[in-house]
């Protein structure tokens, strides 16, 4: 079993190991301003601080023959789903180690093996590409369920509402995840949307729906259950609303003046980092003592990530005119 | 010797979908009204009852959602075929070709491929009007990671749609819409490749390199001329045959395109450039394009008939190109109309 | 005051011209297949025969400087917002007498003047533009509105989607209508859709929606006013769902073999001519022998229609190189 | 003497937007986070605050609803500008350019006009990945009925953006994204029609025409070749300035096309197209393009920087042309990459 695999299998197994990739999560995205000021990131990026919960929550749910399109927002997934946090930063950072060689970027992460589809940086881009990964499902009968992550402004894009329409209508095993974080960009959703609970649009397709709390591990673990099993026993297709929030701006040089005041403090009380570890020392199975070894672990291994990436080397030209076309003929006569 | 069956355009795509379904339980079709209607142009006729439901599928009216399915359904091994009743609905839909489909391969490291194949019928010359009649190759054509084919026989149309599902790639063929009628005879055998023009006609003065239903405009141009011209029915568009064109163009010194798409934007552009910019020492004439109008496709049955380029036209052009090295006047030019 | 202006005026203002240019209509399409079958009409044509209840119930309720959008499925629209049959036919023909000069065809009617944007052949296409023409109203701030009206199938479509969501944040004063006419093209509602009542969609953009049986002119007024009055009052956009039925085939090649048994018989009871004589003669507007005559009148009106339409000239070449830019720079400076 | 303010390339649009709304009261503008953010390239700053929320809206993310609506606001009088925040976006609303937008003012016989104006980022430099680099000019060029624009610096974004919105037709403004940030003078008294191409620089040996980003690395290898060189920003793509381009290349009978697009499909084989046609008599040497290559725009900031022509690449290529008479080889195929 590859390495990432088994990055993988570890937080479908262990409460431990979920809380310990939202810490890595976290300090992931930490260091990416920096990385930005250093000059060792160009472009931009955006940052799912405050929403490890649902990355996490939902990886440690899937098996890694299930399949999952998310968007540029989607550094947290990546990890979550396994993917090595070099081959996550080397891929910002341009270079050859990262998981697409460098030709992707931030918004472009993917690993097939992990079942991470290529993340999209259009809006809705990745609904239908989700929902036809669910129809091969369908068409070879296995019990396998493709998920479509997608933001709170995506569900004004006329791809959302074709794809819950087509998933609906063919019963696909699909799963619709909106991680409602209040934003759109520098919009509130309120000023773009005159619906307040997103997941009630599925009654427009007779999709089953419902919210979730997505500051809370537990939660979104069951709730991703709940819609993982109606899609593996060919129940069809699910809307999930997950309340989160999105604690940086929108993107690199964002810095979220536009917030009402005191919005982001309240948030900041349902930290789900801060959530899990109270979960985990009212269980017993963590103490406060670990909890700060873990997090000052975690930041010198990430700050070996950082310098692993550094030190990899920038792709040669002959990449650029790689993957473009599938080489010789490989089809079938 | 080949065994050939005489069939119309159509009924080609029907046999090589249903051949290519009988091959490859991985293919399949959707599309409106492609499954209980079998197609509204009858280019599925059958595949429904042979195939089931679970391959041959009637889709809402989703553009958008049923060609993003597709990229999804290919990259995780099927071999989806979806139809485009007309060119233009693309409109709402080209981000999940042109923006994902293309790209998908770069973006997983060569990782995934995406073997789907786009069905869309395209052209004028049916009375559908403006919004139903363009070709738009230009939509797809400046795109790395996709492939563009347009039959213009019964033959072409069954060699490469097979080519086309077989391909490991997205690739997009355009279906003149007036050649669904039309008969020819179809080798099953014939293999005709991706990226590989057909050489219909051998001469030695002029190369004319046409496309999808024009090429038969032109032959019939070439016929009367009485000249001796190489007719070449490029058949792929994206990535074009340079050496086929080049090869002939380097032979006669002389290039003609004739084309449906407008004069502005079309094609044809791309096969004159470059082989302008390859074989400048070597041509005899100007190189030129014979195209339609800049104007949206008309609906009234005299004025879509004289839209395309007649053989009239192109003989006139041929004959006088050759004669003073210049490039001729539209008819519209020579008409005073713009 | 123009001609077709005139025509709108009589079916704003009086039941029998309603009653008449319903009839109009009828005996309109009923010309449509034989023209075909003669030569006259190349192309295709989308015929609205059993919804012209909707076609002139609609044009009576709204004024000359409203703004409709409709689609290729547009004759019976075009006529009863006073379009002449000859300009109507004229197009359908090719000819210069038609509304659009014979460039445009069957599913491009337009008139300006009386407010019928050029209808659109493509699915949804109309439908963002008639939110645009309610924005200009709401920017110059006249209480003109805007109508959308489109297929049950078009309601599949992102457009509809992302226009119903922006006329709903936007607050435009916009009609939507959906003439759920059962089928979109060869498949029936509910093997595209999920869901039955179409106008529940409203409900994801927190828009008012109701039903109406759109073969009942009277239904299709009192609806239309409805919304109508609420766009006009600063009070935004509603989406109606009108129940009609297809008698005809979807478009000139079909013949509806598709249909369930018995469907279309059951739907002609509901015939909204016969809906509409049967009110008009309970209610003393007209005599069973009064009918008779119109009918026949109309035949030859229509008749002669065709003769006109016939005789009328073929348009020039020159014709096909105008009206693509405005001349001149007609801009401020 | 002309009075000219220093500003950003970014400046010079919100400058020419507030001078438009200024002058008359039916110009608005509406896009993704263009009124409260003030535009996510800061190309409307201060607009909301004089102009308020009727004339300047944030819009849903809903590029096929809000370029919808803004065909309907112009069909009916206003003159809307939308901010399509990267090219790649029309993807999903292309259909109301070139199927709706381009096509009514013919479907309505005359009766109305289209004047609206799509602002869209366009092309690569900044690391934003293959889905937000592209320029993609093709998607609008082969449309009877539209009108395209690109900008190469802080005036003619000024001066084309204020044609633009004058313009009674649709027009669509390209705005490479890497020049948002350049800093320019600006003469507001300028007027740039839309159609005129602008001779920057006078010669005699050799024609170069470029657009967008690229007119200043061309201008820059001109610079550095010492060749006697004609530089000819286009400006506008559709419908682009024959004379000005023709009259240059009889002159110099010599013509390369500089251009971001890639080597198959971009524009420049419009030019390279018609010029070869109408002149071939008068060309000195072979014609061509300096492209990007057929590949998806790379992420990496060493491949990117590699991706368009550079300076070097282009002086090149000029020196040797006009040595041989023969097209160049690209970079790319020097180094043997394809
Ligand atoms: C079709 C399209 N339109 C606009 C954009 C620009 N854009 C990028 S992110 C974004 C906001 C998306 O908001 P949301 O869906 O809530 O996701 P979040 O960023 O909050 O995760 C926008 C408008 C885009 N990428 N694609
Ligand atoms: C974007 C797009 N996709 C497909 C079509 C082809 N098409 C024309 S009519 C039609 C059926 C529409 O059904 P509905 O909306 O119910 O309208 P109706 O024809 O019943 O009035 C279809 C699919 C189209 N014109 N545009
Ligand atoms: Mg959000
Ligand atoms: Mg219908």
């Amino acid at each position: 079993m590859s390495a990432e695999l088994e990055r993988r299998r570890a937080v479908q197994e262990d409460a431990i190991a979920q809380y310990e990739r939202m810490i890595e999560i976290r300090e992931f995205e930490g260091q990416i301003n920096g990385l930005f000021a250093s000059g060792s990131i160009r472009g931009t990026t955006h940052l799912c601080l405050g929403q490890e919960a649902l990355a996490v929550g939902l990886a440690s749910v899937l098996r890694p023959t299930d399949i999952v399109s998310a968007t540029y927002r989607g550094h947290g997934i990546a990890l979550a789903l396994g993917l090595s946090p070099e081959s996550v930063l080397g891929e910002i950072m341009g270079k050859t180690i990262g998981c697409c060689g460098g030709v992707g970027g931030s918004m472009h992460l993917s690993n097939m093996e992990l079942g991470l589809l290529p993340t999209s940086a259009i809006i809705g881009g990745g609904m239908p590409i989700a929902a036809g990964a669910a129809l091969s499902f369908q068409v070879r009968k296995t019990d396998d369920v493709a998920v479509a992550v997608f933001g709170d402004g995506a569900t004004n894009i006329g791809a959302f509402h074709e794809t819950l329409n087509l998933a609906a209508i063919w019963n696909l095993p699909v799963v619709f995840i909106c991680d409602n974080n209040v934003y759109g960009e520098y919009s509130r959703i309120n000023t773009t949307t005159p619906l307040e609970d997103l997941h009630m649009r599925a009654d427009s397709y007779k999709m089953p729906h419902f919210a979730l709390d997505g500051m809370d591990i537990a939660q979104v673990q069951k709730g991703v259950t709940e819609a993982v099993i109606r899609a593996r026993s060919n129940g069809g297709p699910t809307l999930i609303e997950a309340k989160t929030y999105r604690f940086a701006g929108h993107s690199r040089a964002d810095q979220a003046l536009y917030r009402p005041e005191g919005e982001l403090e309240k948030w900041e009380k349902r930290d789900p980092i801060k959530l899990t570890e109270e979960a985990l020392i009212a269980s017993g199975a963590l103490n406060p003592q670990r909890i700060i070894e873990i997090k000052s672990e975690m930041k010198t291994t990430i700050e070996k990530v950082v310098a692993t990436c550094q030190d990899s080397p920038e792709p040669n030209l002959a990449s650029m005119f790689q993957n473009i076309f599938t080489p010789a003929n490989v089809g079938r006569s | 010797m080949a065994i050939t069956t005489p069939m119309r355009f159509r009924q080609a795509i029907v046999q090589a979908l249903a051949d290519e379904m009988r091959a490859d339980s991985t293919v399949m079709l959707f599309g409106e009204d492609v499954a209980q209607a079998e197609g509204p142009f009858k280019t599925s006729e059958g595949l429904l009852t042979e195939f089931g439901p679970l391959r041959i599928r009637d889709t809402p009216i989703s553009e958008m959602g049923f060609t993003g399915a597709a990229v999804g359904a290919a990259i995780m091994g099927m071999r989806p075929v979806i139809e485009i009743m007309f060119m233009e609905f693309l409109g709402v839909a080209l981000d999940q070709l042109v923006t994902e489909a293309a790209k998908m391969r770069y973006l997983s490291n060569g990782k995934l491929s995406v073997p789907m194949v786009v069905r869309a019928s395209v052209g004028s010359g049916l009375g559908f009007g403006c919004q139903h009649s363009q070709t738009l190759e230009n939509w797809v054509a400046a795109t790395p990671g996709l492939k563009v084919v347009c039959p213009s026989d019964a033959q072409s149309a069954y060699s490469l749609t097979r080519s086309a599902i077989q391909d490991p790639d997205p690739v997009i063929v355009l279906e003149p819409r007036i050649l669904y009628a039309e008969r020819g005879d179809v080798d099953t055998s014939l293999v005709l490749p991706i990226g590989k023009a057909r050489v219909l006609r051998k001469g030695n003065e002029i190369t004319v390199v046409s496309l999808g239903q024009m090429v038969n405009v032109a032959r019939r141009a070439i016929e009367t001329s009485a000249l001796d011209v190489e007719l070449i029915d490029l058949a792929t568009v994206v990535p074009w045959d340079r050496e086929t064109v080049l090869t002939s163009v380097k032979k006669t010194g002389r290039l003609i395109v004739v084309e449906e798409a407008p004069q502005s934007g079309g094609w044809g552009s791309e096969i004159v450039a470059a082989a302008t910019s390859e074989l400048f020492c070597q041509l005899k004439g100007a190189p030129f394009r014979i195209t339609t109008p800049d104007v949206p496709v008309p609906y009234s049955g005299v004025l879509e008939a004289r839209f395309v380029p007649t053989a009239d036209d192109i003989a006139r052009q041929l004959i006088e190109s050759l004669k003073t090295g210049t490039t001729p006047k539209s008819w519209w030019e020579l008409e005073g109309l713009k």
